[in-house]
């Protein structure tokens, strides 16, 4: 099977954002994921989230791993360069290309096989580094292509579709990113693109590692009763704790003035903070870790922006690389010729 | 044995041995940790200033503080820089390994030792001279502290090095001020303590018959090792991504790397034009520098054995999705963890076939320091213009040691070779771009590098492609690629680095040999053809090896195939992709963890080539020295 | 093209072909997620039940919902189980794949399609016969809600089938009652929607001329795939710790080992004889079937090419510190992640020489289900004999395809070999254990497990070690142990699975394959047999290679290698490992992703042997039929 | 060099524990380590715990991966099975063998790059799965047996021997073990025998994963002033959470009966927890996880058992595996033979 092109069906007089572009300017090939699996939402909020921030897509890096999950990078940004690694490396890629290139836009999409149980340490590293870039978990709690097997975030006590029951503990990927010191953590759900899209565009915004633990529910193989990430479970248990108003214009209209707080991300942009819960201090590390894993002990999942530390200082600024990108640098300022090497060589001697 | 500092020889003085100038092999016994590391490196770098060739081969344990460590020196005024096995004199500063150290050293040879305390009887050889000299209590006189007489103790047994082999004092004099250039303090305890060793030795001995003498310097050449080398060859191919986990002996590479960038490569506002990413294994260098190779910068990671199993997955992607990268697999004994501070040659299979799947990749082999400048600088222009991973595979000996190799040049008129990258320029020209498209026979398809317009957007995977990038699975769609990568690594056969082949009148036998086995083959061909067996050698240095070496194999009627490891893995490698008759090839396997030498060599090669020649031309073995004199004939 | 289900045929009708009993081919194109996978089923088993020899193919996508699906059954009465991709019929169930599917029947062949929606002008081809039925509108009809029509019109294809190539009604109805046992309401829908297909073709068109005829059904033979077949060797072979990461094809080895043991391995009170351990990644599944194997379990991993890659440096170390471990590699089409759901034979290299180091593995080779449960039993006990990682190496086409197989049987005397172990009475009985020391030259060293008294403790390690275990820098001390390790490999050679080799009158050329490629190759050497060309076969069965494979190769003027992979692996094993004159050596390679068809062996062969053989006797080529009636002729 | 064993030299009667054994029974080989090196002192209190608890040696089984701190299990309980396993893959081996027979007493020890880099992901897996064993994280911040690199427990700014500085922030092992719900996580400092004894004790009874993270100096290479991993920044910046005392005896004697708080073990005995702060609750874990960090972020390092949670279940229990160690079933309990092989058979017809 070759991939699919998506049909061009021009419907109506299409929106344009600053760059004079349309959504369809930043859609991809036609997904061959399961009719209402919850990554395609995501790719949509994506989109979203790139026309809206008025992104130019062939600016747009876009990197996976492998399963359902990373096969989304192929549905949106076609415009963009992307990269399907091999399975569970994707964040060791990306850090390499970012090194080699500061200047462009990169998103990661992966899943909870990918990042959790092969990529872990992947994961975990490329937080600590701080590579700047929006990076997508699309959190289903199940391997879907291959099938339906336990992933690192299925609950305990879940039966998969072969009979087997999980005993392992799931792995919070929120928690785990507020113990390394993650400096943009959120969570969102594929479901409700209201909330995902400020969220990501927020991620794309910050200077640093924007971690995004989305909830998409897999409805071939994790959507049944009893699943903490099934459609009914989330839409049920969900809190928000402090996400972001996704237009400027709304903040007047629909937000009263004190629960509204502006941020002023690295490239100057201001976003408005929107807490839902007064007490919630979304640059308390510690207080996030204990405000969501408390609300899990309630059976609740907190979604939201959940922590940001703004003052990181990404991989490049921590290096002191310089400005231009690397792989831009010209032959002449990187080779020190023959002075250099005789100059070298007599140390040598 | 008493510790009064006279030479002592249990049997009744036979004559004097005549001189042996510039020619002969010595091993200094410390245990690490203790500082002896500098001293031997000031020993190597005086005889060397007094431009006599020298090589330096450090032996050392996988461990921080206290265990055994030797450095071996060879002084050959002919040049040779292979390992010899054979010591003339023995530094035995060890007390822990004097069984060892004594037993090694040559009949007739020499052992200078600390005879602060007593030597144990049970260490007593009939048939070599014991120098005594009481280091430890003359350092203990002259400084104050244990950490400092400990130190001293090193440069006092050079001071009577020194004297024994008629080192160059002034030459020693001069080194100890540019070394302590900024540590004056340091300065005038040094030269106390080489001082010391060398009067007292001076006093009470005087010259060994092994001794050095002066020659015209040479200016062409330099002492480097070849992790040095190859850093070098990194900055001149103009990489600027560099990822690594630690790893010996693959460390000293991006240590070197680090401190050629920080003088080459930093901005006067202190901003780097490099990326160096220490990553959290092996499985994540190799993917950075995938990305970043991706990403149009050219990239690298050095690594060893362990490691190298660690990136075969990503080598597959880099060779399947056609991203230029290099990687360095600086070997050391295996399997496993083996032995990581000793040499082999054990990974050749491995890198050439690395990772599952059809797969097979371009390796250089440098046999020289010099070779490893070279073939890195190299080694990036072929990952380019291939789009693939390229291995620089060199080992322990050649990486970390001491080598007299010849001076680096540089070509100024060098540009580096990019491949065929579309710009917006040939996008503007195209109706439609197809990344995996060969459009002109030689295997390799146009790439587009991110962040260039959309028309030359595609898509990169591991998975299933066509000729358009597309993800594929069809037979045909998914065909042809794989098919072209054939045709692509055939165009690199032709143009890789060709073997180097030394040729004799006469010769029937071919000796093939890689990488650090090169010096010792050298030496070993030359000591046969004294005693009139001639011997071709063809040096290979690029897999997929050219025609060449196979014509090599077919005009030989015996073929000898060196490798430093057990199981023949060159020779293994020749017989599955060349045409020959594998009868006629013999091979010489050394795989302990040292070094070859010439010895190693000879002692599989007579034993085939006497009765071979003696066939050929009237018998005169009789006449021929035993093997055991073969290194002195040799010279 | 209307849909008014009669037969058509664009062009005057020809004369009926005569019927084709029993001998046919044909093709289900549906789109994956829609439930055609147990109709399918269904077909399969109900021509198997007739007694007649068939085999099932499944070519599916790497997705999970609404891509284009196949399955190939093909019906031999001489019980050739190999794929053949001439289609006498293709059941055309997904618009999306018309063309191509429509396409890939045989000129004179049948296509059953849908006509509930017209069929495109472009679609129709003069050589084929086109079969309409509503099947779609049909089951409107007949069913409510979307999936439960999806659903059933797979059972309606099946009904329609069964009336076309005269499939008996009443097996068909037995297995609905069996598979639907436990669900009546199900039972009622299926055969409504089986007798909507069946009764619509029968009286509208009647049997094809390629149809079924009931044969005296084999007992001896069963359906069954090779991971079920492994997994159950795994059972009988008392493995008890099971770990793995997911990777397609390796998983339903592990699905069917889970299944067996929650039927034979399960405590009354619900505790468990086994240990299934989903592991993080392969590096981790390795490293916990590495700790197991030490501990004395018997322990396994199925994988794939990429678990490959990551469990090199495990099985590196489990080499040199000798531990019994068992590792699956079912292979896919690479390199990298490649095509996933295509089967190749593209490990051997990596398999053969995995890990860095000088590294050799016992390999077994499948070449069918039945072998996969014997050579899974023999496997556990090599690995704990030779106390060293072996390696099973299978395939998709075996492992996920349904081939008609030998009944397997069990032999009740067999006791499983753990090899060297000493126990409290043995450790007594010794002075020192010593646990890398070969006593009576097999190259095998006893070993103990963790948890025995004191005196049997030693210290396991993947660093350089002696033959007491201890860790050491030595030359001897390392070398003893890596030179026994070849002593070993060398022993275990003289007994692994000899190839199988058939012999023919007068025959002087040879055909090596492994694994699926035997029934390929078998049908195509009868082929080849039927037009005056006597072939020899070898399948090869294990790696290291045994002496018998070295002979076969050089009694043969003519050797052909088949290989399921670009770069010839099994030939580049065979030239670099045994002794042979490489010029008369001929490689057959396939690797498109599909099973090896005995065309395509033909086509490779006969270019070779006609001129040959044709030089042996008397010219008749012009009488021989072209390649492309082979098929025919071989049956 | 062959390894060296010990000179035996027996100076005065020994002390006996209950199997009847000396400490001398429970030690190693010599040490090849640095003078002064702080995995020895570990080396040591494991022995101690072994002794105390009476421990039979030979039921010891020893795991370890690459590195100074994974050479220790060489120099300690000689009499038990050890295990190198390749460079940051002991946990998975530790899990099989476990696996395999669940009877024994499994110690693991690491370094800091073993656990916190290569081995990262494993490290987290084996806390998912809660394998029954002790789990020594001998942390000194730096890869000591490379010579000198930055490891990710290494401190922000730290400047290597080579000139290299440090970047990227450290990883705090004892919150990464929070965030994944270990059962037992405690921190103890090689240079305090009284405090990491009982928490070596502690964690070779507890039924699971017992992760201890010891802060260990680098005397050769991250000793020096300004490393938070040096003896003397340690000494002076240590605060200790809750700890246990060593001997039953000492209660009465040395402590107010408030502050001691009883623990019973799965294995029946009773360990006492000795709080220091009152308002610390190690069964809490989001509380084990502020309490921490906030001390972290005054420059203070908690030790001491930091969290405990007993009614996890290890791997053996949760998956139910029989009670006989796997690898001790017979041949006859584990193949079905020709009768269950031929039923199964006609099931393929
Ligand atoms: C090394 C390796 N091992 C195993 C696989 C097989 N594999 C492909 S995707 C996948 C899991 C995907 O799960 P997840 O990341 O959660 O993605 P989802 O499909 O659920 O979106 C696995 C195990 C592989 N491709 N490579
Ligand atoms: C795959 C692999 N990569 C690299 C190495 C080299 N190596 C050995 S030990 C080590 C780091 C050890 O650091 P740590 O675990 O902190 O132990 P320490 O020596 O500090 O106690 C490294 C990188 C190796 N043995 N294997
Ligand atoms: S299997 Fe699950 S994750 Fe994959 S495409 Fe279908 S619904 Fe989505
Ligand atoms: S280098 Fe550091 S960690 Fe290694 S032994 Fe020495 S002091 Fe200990
Ligand atoms: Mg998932
Ligand atoms: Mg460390």
């Amino acid at each position: 099977m070759s991939s699919i092109t998506k049909p061009l069906i021009v419907t109506r007089k299409l929106e344009r954002n600053a760059l004079g572009l349309t959504r369809l300017d930043y859609e991809g090939e036609m997904s061959t994921l399961c009719a209402g699996c919850g990554h395609d939402a995501i790719t949509a909020g994506i989109v979203q989230a790139f026309f809206d921030l008025a992104l130019p897509p062939h600016r747009a890096v876009k990197l996976s791993g492998i399963g359902c999950s990373s096969k989304t990078t192929a549905y949106l940004v076609s415009q963009g360069h992307g990269l399907n690694a091999v399975h569970g490396r994707m964040p060791a890629v990306a850090s390499g290309a970012n090194a080699a290139n500061r200047s462009l836009t990169y998103v990661g999409i992966s899943g909870d096989g990918d990042s959790l149980s092969i990529g872990l340490g992947q994961l975990c590293h490329a937080i600590r580094r701080n590579v700047n870039m929006l990076y997508v978990l699309e959190n289903n709690g199940v391997y879907g292509l291959t099938k339906g097997q336990f992933s690192a975030s299925t609950d305990v006590g879940s039966k998969s579709k072969r009979g087997a029951s999980n005993q392992e503990g799931p792995i919070d990927p929120v928690l785990l990113a507020l113990s390394l010191g993650a400096t943009f953590v959120a969570r969102g759900f594929s479901g409700d693109k209201e909330q995902l899209v400020p969220l990501l565009m927020a991620g794309l915004q910050h200077q640093g590692f924007a971690f995004v633990d989305v909830l998409s529910p897999c409805v071939t193989f994790n959507d049944h009763e009893g699943s903490t990430k099934s459609y009914t479970f989330i839409r049920k248990s969900r809190q928000e704790a402090a996400g972001f108003v996704p237009y400027q214009a709304e903040i007047a209209t629909q937000y009263g003035a004190g629960s509204v707080q502006p941020i002023t991300m690295h490239d100057g942009t201001v976003l408005y903070l929107r807490k839902i819960d007064e007490d919630y201090d979304p640059t308390d590390r510690a207080g996030a870790f204990s405000y969501v894993s408390e609300r899990q002990a309630k059976g609740e999942i907190v979604t939201g922006l959940l922590h940001i530390k703004q003052d990181g200082g990404d991989m490049h600024d921590r290096e002191r690389t310089v400005a231009t990108p690397l792989r831009d640098l010209s032959f002449d300022e990187l080779c020190p010729g023959t002075a250099g090497l005789d100059r070298l060589m007599d140390e040598y001697l | 044995m008493s510790g009064n500092g006279r030479t002592e020889r249990s049997e009744a003085p036979e004559e004097e041995p005549p001189a042996r100038v510039n020619d002969f092999a010595f091993k200094v016994a410390t245990a690490n940790g203790t500082g002896s590391a500098s001293a031997n490196g000031l020993i190597l770098k005086a005889i060397y200033r007094m431009g006599i060739p020298v090589s330096g081969k450090n032996v050392f344990p996988s461990n921080i503080q206290g265990l055994p460590t030797w450095y071996e020196i060879r002084v050959n005024k002919n040049g040779h820089v292979a390992r010899t096995p054979r010591f003339d004199l023995i530094v035995a500063m060890n007390p822990s390994t004097y069984a060892q150290d004594i037993s090694e050293v040559v009949s007739g040879g020499w052992i200078l030792y600390d005879d602060s305390w007593p030597l144990a009887k049970s260490l007593i050889r009939q048939d070599v001279t014991y120098i005594g000299a009481p280091l430890a209590r003359m350092c203990v006189e002259k400084f104050a502290g244990a950490r400092e007489r400990i130190l001293m103790k090193n440069i006092a047994y050079a001071g009577a090095l020194a004297a024994l082999i008629g080192m160059d004092v002034d030459i020693m004099q001069q080194l100890l001020e540019e070394t302590f250039a900024r540590k004056k303090a340091l300065l005038g305890s040094n030269h106390t303590a080489f001082t010391v060793g060398y009067d007292y030795v001076r006093e009470n001995f005087g010259l060994l018959p092994v001794r050095l003498e002066a020659m015209e310097p040479d200016g062409e050449y330099v002492m480097m090792d070849g992790n040095t080398a190859a850093a070098l060859g990194c900055i001149y191919a103009g990489a600027t991504v560099a990822a690594w986990y630690p790893i010996t002996p693959a460390t000293s590479l991006m240590d070197n790397f680090r401190e050629l960038c920080k003088r080459f490569r930093t901005e006067p506002d202190g901003s780097r034009r490099y990326s160096i990413l220490q990553a959290e294994d092996e499985l994540a260098a190799a993917g950075i520098v995938v990305g970043a190779g991706w990403m149009g910068a050219r990239a690298f990671t050095p690594t060893s054995g362990p490691g190298l199993d660690l990136v075969s997955e990503f080598v597959g992607f880099a060779y399947y999705a056609e991203i230029p990268c290099v990687f360095f697999d600086i070997q050391r004994a295996g399997p496993s963890t083996g032995m990581p501070t000793r040499t082999q040659q054990g990974d050749l299979l491995s890198v050439a076939y690395a990772s599952h799947g059809d797969t097979k990749h371009i390796a250089l082999f440098p046999g020289s320091p010099e070779e490893c400048f070279y073939l890195s600088v190299q080694a990036f222009d072929l990952a380019e213009r291939f789009q693939t991973p390229v291995f620089v595979v060199s080992d322990l000996d050649i990486a970390m040691n001491d080598w007299r190799t010849p001076r680096l040049h540089w070509d100024e008129s060098y540009r580096w070779d990019r491949g065929k990258v579309f710009g917006e320029e040939e996008l503007a020209q195209l109706k439609t771009f197809s990344r995996y498209l060969d459009v002109d026979g030689d295997g390799v398809a146009a790439r587009t590098v991110p962040g260039v317009g959309a028309e030359g957007a595609y898509f990169t995977r591991g998975s299933g492609h066509d000729r358009h990038g597309r993800y594929t699975e069809t037979e045909e769609g998914y065909q042809e690629v794989i098919d072209r990568l054939l045709v692509k690594l055939e165009t690199a056969r032709r143009v890789l680095p060709a073997p180097v082949i030394e040729q004799h009148e006469g010769a029937v036998a071919g000796l093939v040999c890689l990488g650090s086995s090169d010096a010792a083959c050298s030496e070993a061909i030359a000591a046969l053809a004294e005693r009139g067996h001639q011997v071709n050698k063809m040096r290979v240095r690029a897999f997929p090896f050219s025609n060449d070496v196979g014509a090599f194999l077919r005009r030989h009627a015996i073929v000898f195939v060196v490798d430093q490891n057990r199981d023949g893995q060159l020779r293994t490698l020749l017989l599955s992709e060349v045409h020959t008759d594998r009868t006629k090839v013999h091979s010489i396997r050394h795989y302990s963890g040292t070094p070859l030498s010439a010895d190693h060599v000879l002692e599989d090669v007579l034993p085939v080539l006497e009765p071979h020649d003696a066939r050929r031309r009237p018998p005169h073995r009789s006449t021929e020295p035993p093997l055991e004199a073969l290194r002195i004939m040799s010279r």
